[in-house]
């Protein structure tokens, strides 16, 4: 299907959002301003974006560890997100849950999540929510390579084609479990027969390509949407930066990061690929960039001017009531 | 009012809860039974029969029969929840907490809290906790010490069945997630059940029994022992206030303080093995806050530091006994 | 591959053991003297004989809820396994396991278990120790429909692959896990191919069939242990009794159970297959039977008579040092 | 002797044992690192860098990284120890016990109990644990409570290098199954470690500073809160026995309640959440043993019944901190 203007360049402006909130992270963190462990989404942009660009803001999206990304494609607010990876108090979870945890119930996003795999189960159950209200939403969680081998994300494969539920497995193999190569821990010889023999379809796409992405999750979603049960969709992507901050990514061949940003980088391709076809301008897009940095500026300047949690904090929203 | 067992008690709260609100609904193993089969639906009702009948009013859109899958349950009921469902989630048995506590303890546990108080995880996990059917190590567990020391949320211990009814519609009417624990050796115990909607508030224990000697508290089936114990001393004229607290999480602090403060004396049985139970918590809380009220040293009754054992014989020295209770209490009256 | 007589007579018997094992205590179940749950495995035999037929004494098993039949198979002892379920000091687990925990590591066996699904990492472990070691053993965990669906077990058969270890998962559908259809909980449209997706061979077989099970079961253990890595077994059987002592089993056609015993019986099977083809003499076969009812009888009566295990044993055992 | 960090500690102990014994395996996630990746192997030693080096000596067969699969981990680990071996399995955070509990809870700690005594399973299950890196509610918590709790697994809590290489070479050694945790925020801590083959007994608590007023218990990261608060307090003429248990199971009792009988003044500072704490644990093994010798409440210093929070403020507050335990000993000085 064949996306108009304005959805193009709203594509764009979200991808270039996460790369710059990510790259002006990776500076940060060597100040040592940032606290606790930082997973990075740079390379990546056209997976979540790709996906959330086919949602609605009352379908659910959960994420993994390294959900920056999926969360600024979901609608999270980006300087309440800056606050909340500084940990200060107006940020997005008033500081208690940083960048592992960031989450927006209010716009879908049900969390970041340290816990690898726990994310699709939970997924399920808002699908099946959906399901049982009949108002037409999805959800969808994000799967790393290395989580694709964690029991409760094949029982949730499981469980959602039992119960027929709207939910949509984004695999997003970026070919590394922290230090271990994706194909050393799927043991199956082809990872999308493993899911599709769960009974469920499973739609390819290229994960440096924006529009493959686009298009396989459509499908997807329609797919899960139309009261067909869930679908899954897979593709090959890469990222920039280590699996945390601080790791010197030395289990990758030299250069082998270099080649991915130069050669095949979602945002250089998305943008030939636009401009090749005339579809847009390039000073639009440049302009995009340069709107975005001011953005992430701000929200740095803001974050770092921001008054941290007051220490009551600390026993606040444990419950409702106790 | 009407005499019922705890297993009725129970499913008459939810039949109540499911009318009144639609949000909610069950989710589990066999909770209807039969799905799939050549036979009838509603075939167990639970293996306990706890949720019989829900299936044939609610149908399969509010009572779910699940795979194996008990993290894929608890995850499902998470979700649910947060997307404005009140789930009730059934865990065969509170053993199998080994499968599934990822996602009692890191997700449903702690969501608002790092979420900010944004969210609320209004989920119910029910299970059926403890020993005495000679079920052996792998399904005789209770297990609240451990959903007690889990901050984010509620456990609930009911030991007869109003309080079971009461404590059920309190759990599924609550915001918070709920641990609740059904004793499998109280299920066939009988009890005045009040009718219609109940409520029992949590954090609000019972004193089951009032004395001025001993303060005993104890949980679940312990309850029953403990009344026993101070029902036989009675007569000889040691008398025991019996403190139920109900909710293991909230904890009516308040209510055992104040008995300790008139008694001076405390026991505490607790079915759970010893090391860090609620036993060695309540005595803690005591130690800290009632020092100076105290004439004789804590007895906790537990459970020895072993795994359940199968045969009857030793099942039955493994559960405190009332002579233990009884010894125990004999003690604290020498002692001080 | 054909077998011969003796070794015949010896899976007939062992055939026999465990369905007179199983009858019996059904019988017993109703005298209130056999305490906790216990599930039988009537019906199933040609399976856990079918498989334990081809493994030595120091391979392993690892076993389910369901557990008599497979430890029977695997060299149990049955008077002691009786001891066992009666909870007497004596049994095999000195009455601190009972029916579903029991265990005979000597002989290999790794215990039943009242945790679905848990056998299978456990096994890998035992495997990988046969791999380590270069021993040439083997590990086998038996699966029921309903424990597919478990985490643990697709954990398990990813790490197997991943680490190539001798292992092998063999899939039991008796139809039914608990109250449940088998096809209910496995959402998949084929469960052999969702095994196979992970990356190992599945043989199937007829679990109505010894032989067929015997040459299944004999092609995955060839296959594992000549260090090709796990493979899996998979079939359809049937249990007679109810899921645990005391299930009426309504959620079964009327009749059902009668008409597997009468036309599909694994026994009768067994004993037309081999009159018919004249491999074994009928009297011989009938003779094991009244020398396998003589022993069951003897088992039963021993353990009534024996002593409970003392007091003081319950906190015996919890370590080896404390 | 030579001045080493704990990380470093751990690891010799891992080589040392490994050399020693050809049954010692390791396995877990990244334990090597750099497994299907195109660049080197060993790249990692663990995401703590703890198992460096290893798999360069010991090759495939002894150090095994894994696919993120925890339950299957420990499962090998038991089925691999049933078998003969001698693993050491790494959950990379202790609070992934949630998705591997049941083979920790419901296999290793209870295989020889119900199996009659007729087995051993000698694994060790390595664990990261604690707050201090900001590492928010999913990456920080201590589970030694939870385990302590559960018969049939042996728990080590070192607090400096040395103990950690001499506990965790017991551990390796110990036939029981053993959870060995790794407090985070001391894999840097330097300190003096006795070369060579180096063993701590469990069960077997440390006296690390001497006094006569307090009994001042403290677990793991706490310890060297309490001796700072120890020295400080002697300069003023209060001092305090500082135990460190170092194995919460089994636990020195006997330590403990000497130390008591002296001081007649408990404090108990633990990382844990208060309910069903190991401070719970301890405060009422006391409250029960030694009662009599008490002269003031017993004061459990731990963090709040909350997740632990992400922010630097927020986490400063949650740790027990000297200044908490500080007041802690001054309040029970006042006591009695
Ligand atoms: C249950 C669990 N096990 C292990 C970890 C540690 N861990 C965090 S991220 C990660 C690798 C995840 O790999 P992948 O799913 O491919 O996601 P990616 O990091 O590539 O985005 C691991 C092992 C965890 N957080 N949770
Ligand atoms: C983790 C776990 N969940 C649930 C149960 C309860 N349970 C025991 S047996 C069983 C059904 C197992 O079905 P299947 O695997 O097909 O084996 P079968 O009983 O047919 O032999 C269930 C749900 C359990 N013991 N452990
Ligand atoms: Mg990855
Ligand atoms: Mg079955």
């Amino acid at each position: 299907m064949q996306l108009n203007r304005s959805e193009m360049l709203r594509a764009y402006r979200q991808m270039r959002l996460i790369r710059e909130f990510e790259e002006r992270l990776h500076i940060e963190n060597r100040t040592g301003e940032i606290a606790g462990f930082t997973h990075l989404y740079s390379g990546q942009e056209a997976v979540a974006v790709g996906v959330c660009e086919n949602l609605n803001k009352s379908d659910f999206i959960i994420s993994t560890h390294r959900g920056h990304g999926h969360c600024i494609a979901k609608g999270g607010d980006v300087p309440s997100m800056m606050m909340e990876i500084y940990g200060r108090r107006d940020g997005l979870c008033k500081g208690r849950g940083g960048s592992m945890h960031i989450a927006d119930i209010e716009q879908g996003i049900l969390g970041a999540n340290g816990i690898v795999g726990a994310g699709s189960p939970i997924a399920v159950g808002a699908a099946l929510a959906a399901k049982i209200k009949k108002n037409g939403g999805v959800a969808v969680s994000f799967i790393g390579d290395g989580a694709s081998n964690q029991g409760t994300v094949f029982e949730a494969m499981n469980m959602a084609v039992v119960l027929k539920v709207p939910k949509i497995f984004a695999f997003e193999n970026n070919g590394y479990s922290e230090h271990t190569g994706a194909h050393y821990g799927i043991g199956a010889p082809d990872i999308v027969q493993r899911i599709k023999s769960f009974g469920m379809p499973v739609f390819e796409y290229d994960g440096f390509d924006f529009f493959s992405v686009h298009e396989a999750a459509r499908q997807a979603i329609d797919y899960a949407r139309s009261g067909n049960g869930p679908a899954a969709i897979y593709g090959v992507t890469t990222r920039y930066f280590g699996h945390f901050e601080g790791d010197p990514q030395n289990y990758r061949a030299k250069g082998e990061v270099e080649m991915f940003r130069t050669e095949k980088d979602c945002m250089l391709r998305f943008r030939k690929m636009v401009s090749d076809a005339q579809l847009l301008d390039v000073a639009e897009l440049d302009g995009i960039d340069t709107e975005v940095l001011a953005l992430i500026e701000q929200s740095v300047v803001n974050a770092k001017a921001a008054p941290p949690p007051p220490p009551e904090t600390v026993t606040q929203d444990v419950y409702v009531s106790y | 009012m009407a005499v019922k067992t705890m297993r009725d008690a129970i499913n008459e709260a939810l039949f109540i809860e499911m009318r009144r609100d639609g949000r909610v609904i069950v989710l589990g193993e066999d909770v209807s039974g039969g799905a799939g089969g050549t036979g009838i639906r509603d075939a167990a009702g639970g293996v306990f029969g706890v949720t019989k009948g829900l299936f044939p009013e609610f149908g399969e859109d509010r009572v779910i029969d699940t795979p194996i899958s008990e993290s894929a349950i608890i995850g499902a009921a998470n979700g649910a929840a947060l997307a404005g469902l009140r789930p009730v989630a059934e865990i065969m048995f509170a053993d199998f907490i080994g499968v599934c506590l990822d996602q009692i303890m890191n997700q449903a546990a702690k969501f608002r809290y790092m979420f900010g108080g944004k969210c609320v995880t209004p989920i119910v996990v029910r299970m059926a906790m403890g020993a005495g059917m000679n079920a052996a190590g792998q399904h005789s567990q209770t297990i609240y010490p451990m959903v007690t020391s889990i901050p984010g949320l509620k456990v609930a211990v009911p030991s007869n069945p109003a309080d079971a009814k009461g404590l059920l519609a309190t759990a599924i009417r609550d915001d918070d997630p709920v641990i609740f624990l059904e004793h499998k050796a109280l299920y066939s115990r009988k009890g005045e059940v009040p009718d219609g909607e109940y409520l029992v508030p949590f954090g609000v224990g019972s004193t089951t029994r009032e004395g001025k000697d001993v303060t005993l508290v104890a949980i679940a089936r312990m309850v029953g022992f403990a009344e026993r114990v101070a029902d036989k001393l009675a007569a000889e004229g040691i008398t025991c206030d019996v403190i139920d607290p109900r909710t293991t999480s909230p904890l009516d602090e308040e209510l055992i303080l104040e008995s300790v403060a008139n008694t001076g004396r405390l026991v505490i049985v607790d079915e759970s093995n010893p090391r860090c139970s609620v036993a060695a918590d309540i005595s803690s809380i005591v130690a800290e806050k009632a020092f100076s009220y105290l004439k004789a040293p804590i007895i906790p009754v537990t459970a020895p530091h072993s795994p359940v054992p199968f045969a009857r014989e030793l099942e039955r020295v493994y559960v405190p006994s009332p002579e233990r209770i009884e010894a125990a209490v004999r003690s604290v009256m020498k002692a001080g």
